[in-house]
C-alpha cells in the first residue's frame, strides 16, 4: 500500500507543470475558468501546442505518434491540465476514432486518418445515437445500402457533440436486418461534406450549441471507408464503449469545481460575512468533498488495477456514476451559492458596475443545467446500473 | 374538514387555467418569457382584465380575495402554465401597500405596475440585513444603494422600496423614472432588475416596515410554493406520458421497475408538497403563519429539484433540448428555489422554532 | 378548504379526551410511554375498558356492535390514543377478520365469532405468510384436502404476530393446484386447541418475542370453518389488504415519537448545553418535522376522499410508504440522539444510579431496529410502489 | 503507487481470517458477543497468541506495526466476522501508553487486559468537555466523577482515564478493583461498562494529555471504519447470496431492475467507503491525519447505516431475525456510528477545517 507517486511519476508531474506554466496561453485558461464558450480556433490552438509538444493524443502508443504513457501517466497529466483550467482536448478523433482504427482500421485506413487527427486537418465527430435508439442503441436505423462500390446512407443520427466545428463523422449505421438487431450493424467514415448531409443545431437547455442533429439523404461513402467487416460494427462500438473511457470520473473537473466554489465561499461580502459560515452550507459543501476525496482513492485504485490487467472492467461503470453525482452535486451547490444571483440568463450576464457575482460565477446556474447531462449522454446512469447488475454483480 | 375549493375559487381557477391554455401555449411562452420585456404585456393587460390581480389583496382594501388559499387558487394555474408575468411583483406589492394603507385600485386594475425592490446582493433573504439607506432632509427623504433581482422590476411603474432610516428599516415609495434601472431576463424566463439608488427622492409609506415586509415576502413565498406544485403537476404529466410511450429495448420504458419505482417515489413528494402548501395556505394570518411557510417553501425547494432532475433524466437527451417542454419546466422548478429564500435559508427559520422553550 | 375540524368532531374530541383522562390506566400509558412491554393482560384490560364504553371496535358498523364513526371522527380517536400513550388495539380480530366476515361470512359464522372478538373470548392471528411466500403471497404452499365433512392442513405459516397470546387463526391455505397460484386458495378459520399445531417463537433482530411460526401437521378443520366460497380466498385477501388499512399512515405514533424525541432534545444537559442547539441536530428534527406536517394533511385528504368514495384507493399505498419513512428516520434519530448510551442492550438496561438516559429513551436503539420492520411486513414498500405504478400511474 | 498490501500484512489478514473463521462461526459469535462477559476470554488469549495486538504498536515502542495500514489490516477481518473481542480497548490503550512512554509488553502479549476510559454522559465524543476531575493530594492523586460506555471496561485489568485537573486534562491509571464497575452488553455484541470514580487513587501518566487522547481517539475511529468495511463485505456477501437464491414471482429476486439499481448503487458506496479508509490510513501520523480520519468516520456512519437497512430490507421478513447473520451484522454496523463520533460530530470536524484562512 503506497498512495504517493513513485519519484519518476512525481518528476513527470513537475514536466507536466512546467510545460504548462509555460506553454497554455492565459487568454485560453481564462476562458475555462470563467465558463465562457471556446471558439473552434481556441479549440485547435490548444491542440496544435499540445500536437507540437508530442502529448496530444495521451492514449495512443508510440509507433502511431503518442507519448506511450502508462494509465497513471496520463491521469497525472489530465489532472493537471485540469489544475491549470486548461481546454479540454476535443476526445472524438483522439480517443475515440484513433484506437478503433489501431484495432479494427485497414493499414490504408490507419496511413490516411491518424495523421490528419494529429494535425488538426481532420475534425472528427460521432454519429452514434438517433431519436429512436438512445439508451437502446441497437435498435438504430440508419440505413447503408449496397450499391456497387459505394454504400447509400439514409437516415438521421443525433447527440452529435461540436459537429458544427468537423468535417467527419464516424457511424454506427444498419447494412442488414437479418438476425438481432446488434448483428446488421457496420461503421462507416463519411466526409460531411458529401452531397446529400444536413447538419442542424439542437440548442440545449441553459442555450447553448454544443450537439447537433445530421440528417442522410442518399449519401455516397466509399465500401473503402467501412471500418472492420460488414454487419459487424457492434464489436467496435462494443470496444468503444468499453475500452476508451480514459477520465471517466471526472475527478479533475470535480477538483477545479470544487475549488472554485471553496474559494468563493470564503470570500467576504460586503457585510463581512462569508458563506462558508454558514452551517448548513458548510455541511453540504463538507459532504461532497469527502465523496471527492474517496474518488480520487476509487479513481486510482481501478487505473492501477486497470494498469495491471490492461483493460478497465465494468467497474467503469461506478467511475461513471459517481463521478457524475459529485460533479452534479458541485454543480448544484455552486448554483445555490448565489441565491437571487444566480437567476439572469447568461447571454445577457450583467457585467461591469452591474455585476451580481464574480466573473467565474456568472454562469452557474447554466453550468448546473448543462452538466444535467453527464448522468445522461455516453450511456445514462440507469444503462450504467444495468450493466453492473449484470457483469459485476451476477444479477 | 374539507379539501374541496368554494365555488368562487374555482370558477377563478378554470377561468385563468383556460386562458393561459389558450394564450400561452410553450411556444409562445418561451418566445415572451427570454426576451425583453420578458413577458407579454399585451396578455398582462387582458390577465388583469379578467380581475385576476384582485384575487391578491382583501376585501377591505377594495380586492376580492387575499387569503392564502385565493393566493394558492391564482399561482397554482400560473406554474402549470409556466406563465412569465409578474404577478409575484404584484402580490408582493399588493401586501405592502395595504399595510401602509395606500390605495389599492391603480394596482389591482393592473393600470399601474408596481414591483417590491426589498432584496440586495448581501441581504437577499432577510430584510433584517437590508443595508440600503434613507435620508431625511428639507426636502423629503432620498434613498441611497442598490436593489438587486427586482422581480418586474424593468417593467414597474412605481417601486416600493425597503431602506434603512437610523435603527428601523421603512418602506419608501419612488417613481421607476427616478432612479437607474438595469433590466435583465432570468435563465428560467420572466424579469427582473438592478435598481440603483443614487439620492433618489422617495415619498415614506412606513416608518417600521420589518414586520410587513416579512408578511409579504411570506405571502410571495407561499405563492411561489403554488406555482411550484402547479409546475410540477405539469411536468408529473409530461414524464408519465413520455413513459407510457418512449420505446427501447422493444417495450415502453414506464415498463422497467427501476424507472417505475422512482416515478412513485416522484409522486409521493409532490403530493407531499401539495400538502405542505395546502397547510400554509390555511395558516396565512394565523399564529404560525412564518414557521408553517417556512416549512412548505423549504420542502418545495428540495421537492421541486427532484423533480426537475427526474424529469430531465428520465426523458434522456430530449430533456435536456430547448426544444422541449420539460427542459423549461425543469428551470421553472429548480429557480424558485433561489426566490424568497432557499430551502437551507427556509430550513433555519423552521428551526429557529425550537429555540424557545 | 377548510382544515379545521366541525364543531361536531370537536365536541367529539373533547369526549374523547375526557374518556382518555379518566379511564386510560396510568400504568398502561407509562408502559407505552417507555417502549416496555405490554402483557397479555395489559392488552386484554385495555380492550375491556374500550369494549365497556362501546369504542372497541371502531371500524365497525353500528349493528355489529361498532361505534359507526366517520373515518374522520376514528381518525381523531386514533390521534387521541397516541396522544395519551394509550395502548394499541390488537388489530387481527377486531380490524381484519370483523370486516371480512361481515362481508363474506355466513350469518351463523358471524354469529359465532364477532360477538366473541368484541368480548375477548377470542384472540385471533393471522396465517398468511410463509417462508416461500412472502412478496409473492400467491405461491402460498400450505395445503388445505377435503376429508368428507372436514379439511386436512399442512403446512407452515411464518411472521404470526402476537400468536403466542392466540387461540384461534385465520388463514389462507392452497385447496387447489389448478390454474393461476390466485385460483386456489380459500380461507379457513382454525382453533389453535386442534391436535397437530406448534407455534414456535420467532425472536426479532433487537431481542423481541412478536411473532411466529405455526406448523400444521394434519390438522382438522371442519368445513364450516371456511369462509367465502372454496378457492376464492384470493379474494378475500385482496379485500382485507385493500380495504382496512385504518391508520395505515402511522400520523399518530409519528407524532408521538416525534414530540418525545423533541422534548428529549430540549433537555438541558448535565454541562448545561441541549442536543436541540446543534445546528445539525436541528436541521434533521426539522427536516423530519415537515415530512410529518406534510403527512398528517396528506393522510387527512386521503382519509376525506375515502370517506367521499367510500374505499381508499391505492393511494393508501402512499400513506405506508411515506408513513414508514418518516417512523424509521424519526426512530433513526431518536436512536443517534443518545451517542454511545444507544449501545447497553435493552434487556440488560441500565437503571437507578447507573441509568445513561431517561428511561422513555432507553429502549431507542432497540426501537429502531424493530421499526425496520415497519416498511416489510403488512406488503414491503417494494410492492407498494408495483401496486402504485399499475394501479395510480398507469405504468 | 500501490493498493496491494505488503507481504507481512497480507499474512497477517490471512492468518486472522482463517482463524476467525473457524473459531467465531455466527452461532459461536452470537453466544459468546450477547451473554456476560461478552466476548470469548479462551478466543481472546488464542488472538494474542497470534500476536495481534503487536501489529497495533510500532516498533520502536515493542510492537511490530501500528501504521494505519496496520491497523486496518487487522480490524477489517474483525468486522468480517462480527467478533466481539475487545480490540478498540486495546487500541485505543497502546496508543495512550506509547505517548506515556510507558512499557507496552503487557498489553501486547495479552497478559493485561487495558481498556482506554474517556467518554463522558455529556462528554462522549469530544475530550475538551471531560468533567471526571482528579485532584492531586500528599498521597498522591484521586479521580472523581464516572466514565460512561467504556469499551472492554467490564474485562479490563487496568483502567486509563481522562480527567481534568485544574486546566489541563490528564492520563491517568488505575486498577480495575479500585473502581466501581457496572459492566453490561451491547445490543450489537461485546461489552462495556459505566465506571464509577470515588475519591479513586491513581497514577499520573501525563499532565497534559488533551493531543494524546485526540490521537488515539482519530486511531480508533479508523479502526471502527476499517472493521466497518470488512462488515459491509460480508453484509454485501450475504445480500448477492440473497439476490441470486431468493424466489418470488417464479424468479429469483435479484432478476428486478429496482432491486439491481439498489445493489448497485450500495456496491459504489461501499467501495468509496473502501477508498476514504484506505485515504485515512494512509494519512495516520500526517499532517491531514485528524481531519482524514473524520472524513472516513462520516462516510462511514452514513454508509454503514445504509448498508444495514438495505441489508434487512432486501432481506424482507427473514432478515429482521434473530436466527439470521444479517440481523447481526446490521446492527453492528448500525451501531458503529455510536462509537468515537457519529456521522454529524465528524461532519463538523470536517467542517471545522474551512474556518482557517
Amino acid at each position: 500500500m503506497d498512495l504517493s507517486y513513485s519519484p519518476e511519476d512525481r518528476a513527470f508531474q513537475d514536466e507536466i507543470r512546467a510545460f504548462l506554466a509555460e506553454a497554455l496561453p492565459a487568454r485560453l485558461s481564462d476562458k475555462v475558468r470563467t465558463g465562457a464558450e471556446l471558439t473552434k480556433a481556441d479549440m485547435e490552438a490548444w491542440h496544435a501546442i499540445l500536437n507540437a509538444k508530442g502529448w496530444l493524443a495521451t492514449t495512443w502508443p508510440k509507433e502511431f505518434g503518442g507519448p506511450g504513457w502508462t494509465p497513471v501517466q496520463r491521469h497525472i497529466f489530465e489532472e493537471e491540465c485540469c489544475r491549470a483550467f486548461a481546454p479540454r482536448v476535443v476526445p472524438f478523433g483522439l480517443n475515440m476514432l484513433g484506437p478503433v482504427l489501431m484495432r479494427f482500421g485497414t493499414p490504408a485506413q490507419q496511413q490516411a486518418y491518424l495523421p490528419r487527427i494529429l494535425s488538426g486537418a481532420d475534425w472528427w465527430c460521432q454519429g452514434y445515437s438517433e431519436p429512436g435508439a438512445g439508451s437502446d442503441l441497437a435498435s438504430l436505423r440508419t440505413r447503408a445500402i449496397r450499391d456497387g462500390d459505394t454504400y447509400v446512407v439514409n437516415g438521421q443520427k443525433t447527440w452529435t457533440t461540436l459537429g458544427q466545428h468537423a468535417n467527419r463523422i464516424f457511424c454506427l449505421v444498419r447494412t442488414s436486418t437479418e438476425g438481432k438487431p446488434q448483428q446488421g450493424i457496420s461503421f462507416l467514415l463519411i466526409d460531411l461534406a458529401a452531397p446529400g448531409i444536413e447538419m442542424r443545431p439542437i440548442r440545449l437547455i441553459e442555450g447553448g450549441h454544443e450537439v447537433n442533429e445530421v440528417f442522410f439523404t442518399d449519401v455516397r461513402v466509399p465500401i473503402t471507408n467501412r471500418v472492420g467487416a460488414e454487419n459487424e460494427g457492434w464489436t467496435i462500438a462494443k470496444f468503444l464503449l468499453g475500452h476508451e473511457r480514459t477520465n471517466i470520473a471526472g475527478v479533475g473537473f470535480a477538483v477545479q469545481a470544487f475549488e472554485q466554489l471553496r474559494a468563493f465561499a470564503r470570500r467576504p461580502r460586503g457585510n463581512g460575512r462569508r458563506l462558508i459560515d454558514d452551517l448548513l452550507f458548510a455541511a453540504r459543501l463538507s459532504e461532497i468533498e469527502i465523496e471527492l476525496e474517496a474518488m480520487k482513492i476509487t479513481n486510482l485504485r481501478l487505473l492501477v488495477a486497470a494498469q495491471q490487467t490492461g483493460a478497465p472492467g465494468p467497474e467503469s461503470s461506478m467511475l461513471k456514476i459517481k463521478g457524475t453525482q459529485i460533479r452534479q452535486a458541485l454543480n448544484d451547490l455552486a448554483r445555490r451559492a448565489l441565491g437571487p444571483a444566480a437567476a439572469p440568463f447568461p447571454l445577457e450576464a450583467l457585467e461591469g458596475n452591474a455585476a451580481l457575482v464574480p466573473l467565474d460565477q456568472a454562469a452557474n446556474a447554466a453550468r448546473y443545467f448543462n452538466s444535467r447531462k453527464l448522468s445522461i449522454f455516453g450511456g445514462s446512469n440507469e444503462i450504467q446500473r444495468n450493466i453492473l447488475a449484470k457483469a459485476k454483480l451476477g444479477l | 374538514m374539507d379539501f374541496e375549493p368554494s365555488d368562487d375559487r374555482r370558477v377563478l381557477a378554470d377561468t385563468l387555467t383556460r386562458f393561459l391554455a389558450a394564450e400561452y401555449p410553450i411556444a409562445h411562452r418561451n418566445a415572451v418569457a427570454y426576451a425583453a420585456p420578458y413577458h407579454d404585456p399585451d396578455k398582462w393587460a387582458r390577465l388583469s382584465d379578467l380581475g385576476l390581480l384582485y384575487a391578491l389583496a382583501p376585501e377591505a382594501q377594495g380586492g376580492m380575495g387575499g387569503a392564502g388559499f385565493d393566493i394558492a387558487t391564482v399561482f397554482q394555474p400560473l406554474g402549470a402554465a409556466l406563465c412569465p408575468e409578474p404577478v409575484l411583483a404584484a402580490l408582493l406589492s399588493a401586501r405592502l401597500l395595504v399595510a401602509a394603507g395606500h390605495d389599492l385600485d391603480p394596482l389591482l386594475s393592473g393600470r399601474t405596475r408596481y414591483a417590491a425592490a426589498i432584496g440586495e446582493i448581501d441581504a437577499p433573504y432577510d430584510p433584517a440585513e437590508i443595508t440600503c439607506a434613507a435620508q431625511g432632509g428639507a426636502t423629503g427623504w432620498t434613498l441611497h444603494g442598490r436593489k438587486s433581482v427586482v422581480y418586474g422590476g424593468g417593467t414597474a411603474d412605481r417601486l416600493l422600496v425597503a431602506a434603512r432610516a437610523s435603527e428601523a428599516v421603512g418602506l419608501f415609495e419612488v417613481a421607476s423614472e427616478a432612479v437607474e434601472i438595469t433590466a435583465y431576463g432570468m435563465i428560467d424566463g420572466g424579469g427582473a432588475a438592478e435598481v440603483f439608488l443614487d439620492a433618489t427622492p422617495a415619498a415614506l409609506l412606513l416608518p417600521d416596515a420589518e414586520a410587513t415586509l416579512h408578511d409579504a415576502l411570506d405571502h410571495g413565498a407561499l405563492a411561489l410554493c403554488a406555482e411550484a406544485v402547479g409546475a410540477m403537476d405539469t411536468a408529473q404529466a409530461l414524464l408519465l406520458d413520455h413513459l407510457r410511450t418512449r420505446q427501447q429495448f422493444g417495450q415502453p420504458i414506464g415498463s422497467f421497475q427501476a424507472l417505475q419505482h422512482r416515478m412513485v417515489d416522484l409522486t409521493i413528494e409532490i403530493e407531499q408538497a401539495r400538502s405542505i402548501t395546502i397547510l400554509a395556505a390555511s395558516r396565512m394570518g394565523a399564529e404560525q403563519q412564518s414557521r408553517t411557510v417556512s416549512m412548505a417553501k423549504s420542502h418545495i425547494g428540495r421537492t421541486a429539484k427532484l423533480v426537475a432532475e427526474e424529469l430531465i433524466q428520465l426523458h434522456g437527451g430530449i430533456g435536456m433540448t430547448w426544444e422541449h417542454p420539460a427542459a423549461h419546466y425543469a428551470k421553472r422548478l429548480v429557480m424558485i428555489d433561489h426566490q424568497l429564500g432557499d430551502t437551507d435559508f427556509h430550513l433555519q427559520r423552521v428551526m429557529a422554532g425550537y429555540r424557545g422553550a
